[in-house]
């Protein structure tokens, strides 16, 4: 079901944990729904140094939070905006259609902590493009 | 990879065809392939293995043999129970009841009579997964014409008061079904002491094959047709007979049903070992389904913080099949309706884990689940955003 | 009695399995028993097999791997294809469109639906068994929400205008079903070309297990279930797979119309020499069904004077295996509704004989068969009040 990739990333976590006094954090999911993730991002001069994760969900979710904690790790906050949950589901190998949501919440993990660094710093947040609306099949998750 | 090590704890979901079935099967899909409603000799002999079986399963739950049909499996037996007597009495009225803890194969079956104008009420269940009686009496009325609880629950392994509801449905004149497709082998059935009208039964889940199944229907129901066409089974199942599978379900059912007390002592004590062992060594797990009306073989366990799938992707790296009540593994939604139902919080329901004992098992796979499981648990809770750690671990053991 | 030499000329009721065939499913049974909707490995192993299969069917039919649906068997095909199609479309119509010539489990489903309020017209056909589309064309109404019209018939072997008869449904827009239970592996078989909405199969028809069949649904096709239940075949079908039987389903179709006009040649010229020297032998006999749009393997004919159970008795006693009508009728009392519905009498009907041919026949099967069936037929007349004897076999001849 998952590629080696997905597996790895899943066996082999990267970036677990919490980062103490983060520049950004992230919180999205909901527990009813079986997933929650938290991004927490180091950030100077623009540029991610770090991203940590802390994640409750399935094994694509928890794939997900490590892949898109690699991904953006190192780039300016406008090349981490740009990471779509395609560019996560890619770097995995792919991801079976009923579990791409999650990384769509990896996504908007990544989108919040950056809003949520914007915000502390006074600046105006940044707009979703696509608005929280991740598919499971045919129901669509409204939190 | 390798070939590793597999430590089959998914019994609820299948179990292995036993070898002596397997060869049964083969030698008689090799002798036995005459059409048996033919009249030559070797469809006679057809007929003979096919009658064979049926008075086996009719001895296992206390039947006649005409009393027996055999299906394709647990859900056509459920289906046509349930359609069959719902469409068969319209006229005398459309309300149905059950349970909201049933298998998807009574529950959708419901739902879609309710879209053909029948009513159904679901009665509710407790923290274990009981029924009361009592709600049973209070729910049925001069419309009621079919009454569908399960014998035993697939999920939390609870066993129902079946001869109590039974005794409530024959008292006001309604048929009375019970799912018993996990509850066979583990629970001595008799369906004239316990009042059952019709009952449900699947061979793959007593190491006999897939697709076969068989629907006890009492002398004098009134019941349709759900597959309509030859003559076969008295003209009630129509369809050539799987004659290699109902003779492995015949033999199956005999083995299973043969000494059914001392094989639960044998199958719980392995699984009290396995459950004593994980309530021991993980805190903030918790039983879910009744503690001693349960089947002797279920387990199913409850981990706060994290959730099932990576559960189980972990257990399948060690070789260990289980399976959750999540909904992650489904990628759907809502986590199990049983679980909601007895009153889980969703978060915890998608963290459940149902571990299910067999034959085969052994204490070294229960020691070996018991050295893997609270790894397994402690490396995804430290990764959870929910967990606290160590500290609430202390405050609340 | 002693072990006689068996020789099987009735496989139009059922196939003995292919050896491979049987092998490949008792080491499937012994190998991938893992439920294929679980998680783990063992698991994926079986959904593998499963797909595998899947396609397989697909492509000897034409279709898409997702538009083959496993279910128990040709008649829960036929079933699950009216029943499904008729209530998902009730609102539009309630008139369905047969034949008089269909298998039971197509043509007591429409009787079953005629009780619930549809209105079914069953297309007559002409002394070859033959449908006119031109009657198709006739019989359409606004409210026509199907049809069904057999590929291939199981007592006469006449091959219907399927392509015809589709390219008239689509051109209305109404969901054409045919039962290919019969058809397949004896002619080419496209949905896409042939415009055949819904496809039955049977396995166990093709030396494939009994128990395991196919409905092929278009995508697009509006179709209520038949078997409620759990998510397997894509939400559509309940069960837990018959994982052994789908893969030895599998293995079967592609032996079966691997080679098609080859198998054909073979097996007919074995027939025409049976047909050909029991007409030649045997004076008041005809053949029934048309003389070319016929199954390869199929010979039916009529005995004047004599009754069919009678010669079956005859000649099970050599170690011939035949049959008169279809199978499922035996027991009742009339005769065929299909020769019937060819324009036999009665009693003619009833002195019918239907070879059908396989394999596993030899020249040698046919030639003995040759030296038995006219001593049958004469001992039987001998005894006939119907039988005139010699001088009137002297005239008609
Ligand atoms: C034309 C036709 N349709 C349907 C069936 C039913 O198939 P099964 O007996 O496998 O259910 C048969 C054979 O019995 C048949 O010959
Ligand atoms: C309680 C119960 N009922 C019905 C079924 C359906 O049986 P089957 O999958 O054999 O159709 C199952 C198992 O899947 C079950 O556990
Ligand atoms: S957070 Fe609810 S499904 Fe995504
Ligand atoms: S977390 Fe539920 S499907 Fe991924």
């Amino acid at each position: 079901m998952y590629s080696d990739k997905v597996m790895d990333h899943f066996k082999n976590p990267r970036n677990v944990g919490e980062i103490e006094n983060p520049d950004g954090v992230g919180e999205v999911g909901n527990p009813v729904c079986g997933d929650i993730m938290n991004i927490y991002l180091k950030i100077e001069n623009n540029i991610i140094t770090d991203a940590k994760f802390k994640t409750f969900g399935c094994g694509a979710a928890i794939a997900s939070s490590s892949m898109a904690t690699e991904l953006v790790k190192g780039k300016t906050l406008e090349e981490a905006w740009d990471v779509s949950n395609k560019a996560v589901a890619d770097a995995l190998e792919g991801l079976p259609p009923i579990k791409m949501h999650c990384s769509v919440l990896a996504e908007e993990g990544i989108h919040k902590a950056i809003n949520n660094y914007r915000k502390k710093q006074g600046l105006p947040e940044w707009e979703e493009k696509n608005p929280h609306s991740h598919e499971h099949e045919d129901v669509t998750c409204e939190h | 990879m390798g070939e590793k090590r597999i430590i089959y704890l998914d019994h609820a979901a299948t179990t292995p065809v036993k070898p002596s079935v397997a060869d049964t099967m083969w030698s008689c899909m090799n002798t036995h392939f005459g059409n048996p409603s033919s009249i030559y000799r070797i469809a006679r002999e057809s007929r003979n293995a096919i009658e064979t079986s049926r008075a086996q399963v009719a001895k296992a739950v206390g039947a006649e043999p005409g009393e027996i049909f055999f299906t394709s499996g647990g859900s056509e037996s459920d289906n046509w129970a349930i359609k069959g007597v719902a469409f068969a009495n319209r006229k005398k009225g459309n309300h149905i009841i059950t349970s909201a803890i049933e298998h998807h194969a009574v529950l959708h079956t419901c739902q879609y009579l309710e879209k053909e104008g029948f009513t159904v009420t679901y009665l509710p269940v407790d923290h274990y997964g009981l029924i009361d009686p009592a709600d049973l009496e209070r729910a049925i009325t001069d419309k009621t014409i079919l009454i569908s609880i399960m014998y035993a629950n697939n999920e939390i392994g609870t066993i129902e008061p079946v001869a109590e509801l039974g005794a409530i449905a024959r008292k006001h004149k309604i048929p009375f079904h019970t799912d018993a497709v996990q509850a066979i082998g583990n629970v001595p059935i008799d369906v004239r002491t316990q009042n059952i009208d019709l009952l449900s039964l699947s061979a793959h889940k007593f190491y006999g094959p897939k697709g076969c199944g068989a629907l006890y229907i009492r002398k004098g129901t009134r019941i349709d047709n759900l597959i309509h066409g030859g003559g076969q089974e008295n003209r009630r199942r129509a369809g050539t007979e799987n004659i290699a599978a109902i003779v492995g379900m015949g033999k199956a059912i005999g083995l299973a049903t043969a000494d059914i007390e001392w094989h639960n002592t044998q199958i719980r004590t392995l699984r009290d070992r396995l459950l004593n062992g994980i309530l021991e060594k993980i805190p903030h797990a918790r039983l879910n389904g009744h503690p001693e009306k349960r089947l002797p073989s279920n387990i199913n366990i409850s981990f706060e913080f994290i959730e099932g799938e990576s559960m189980l992707l972990w257990l399948d790296d060690e070789g260990i099949c289980a399976s959750t009540g999540s909904a992650c593994t489904s990628g759907s939604l809502e986590p199990s309706h049983v679980l909601l139902a007895i009153g889980l919080p969703h978060e915890v329901a998608h963290g459940s884990l149902r571990l299910t004992l067999g034959d085969a098992n052994t204490e070294a796979d229960v020691d070996f689940v018991l050295e893997v499981l609270p790894k397994v648990v402690s490396r995804l809770r430290a990764m959870s955003p929910l967990y606290k750690g160590e500290k609430e671990e202390k405050r609340n053991v």
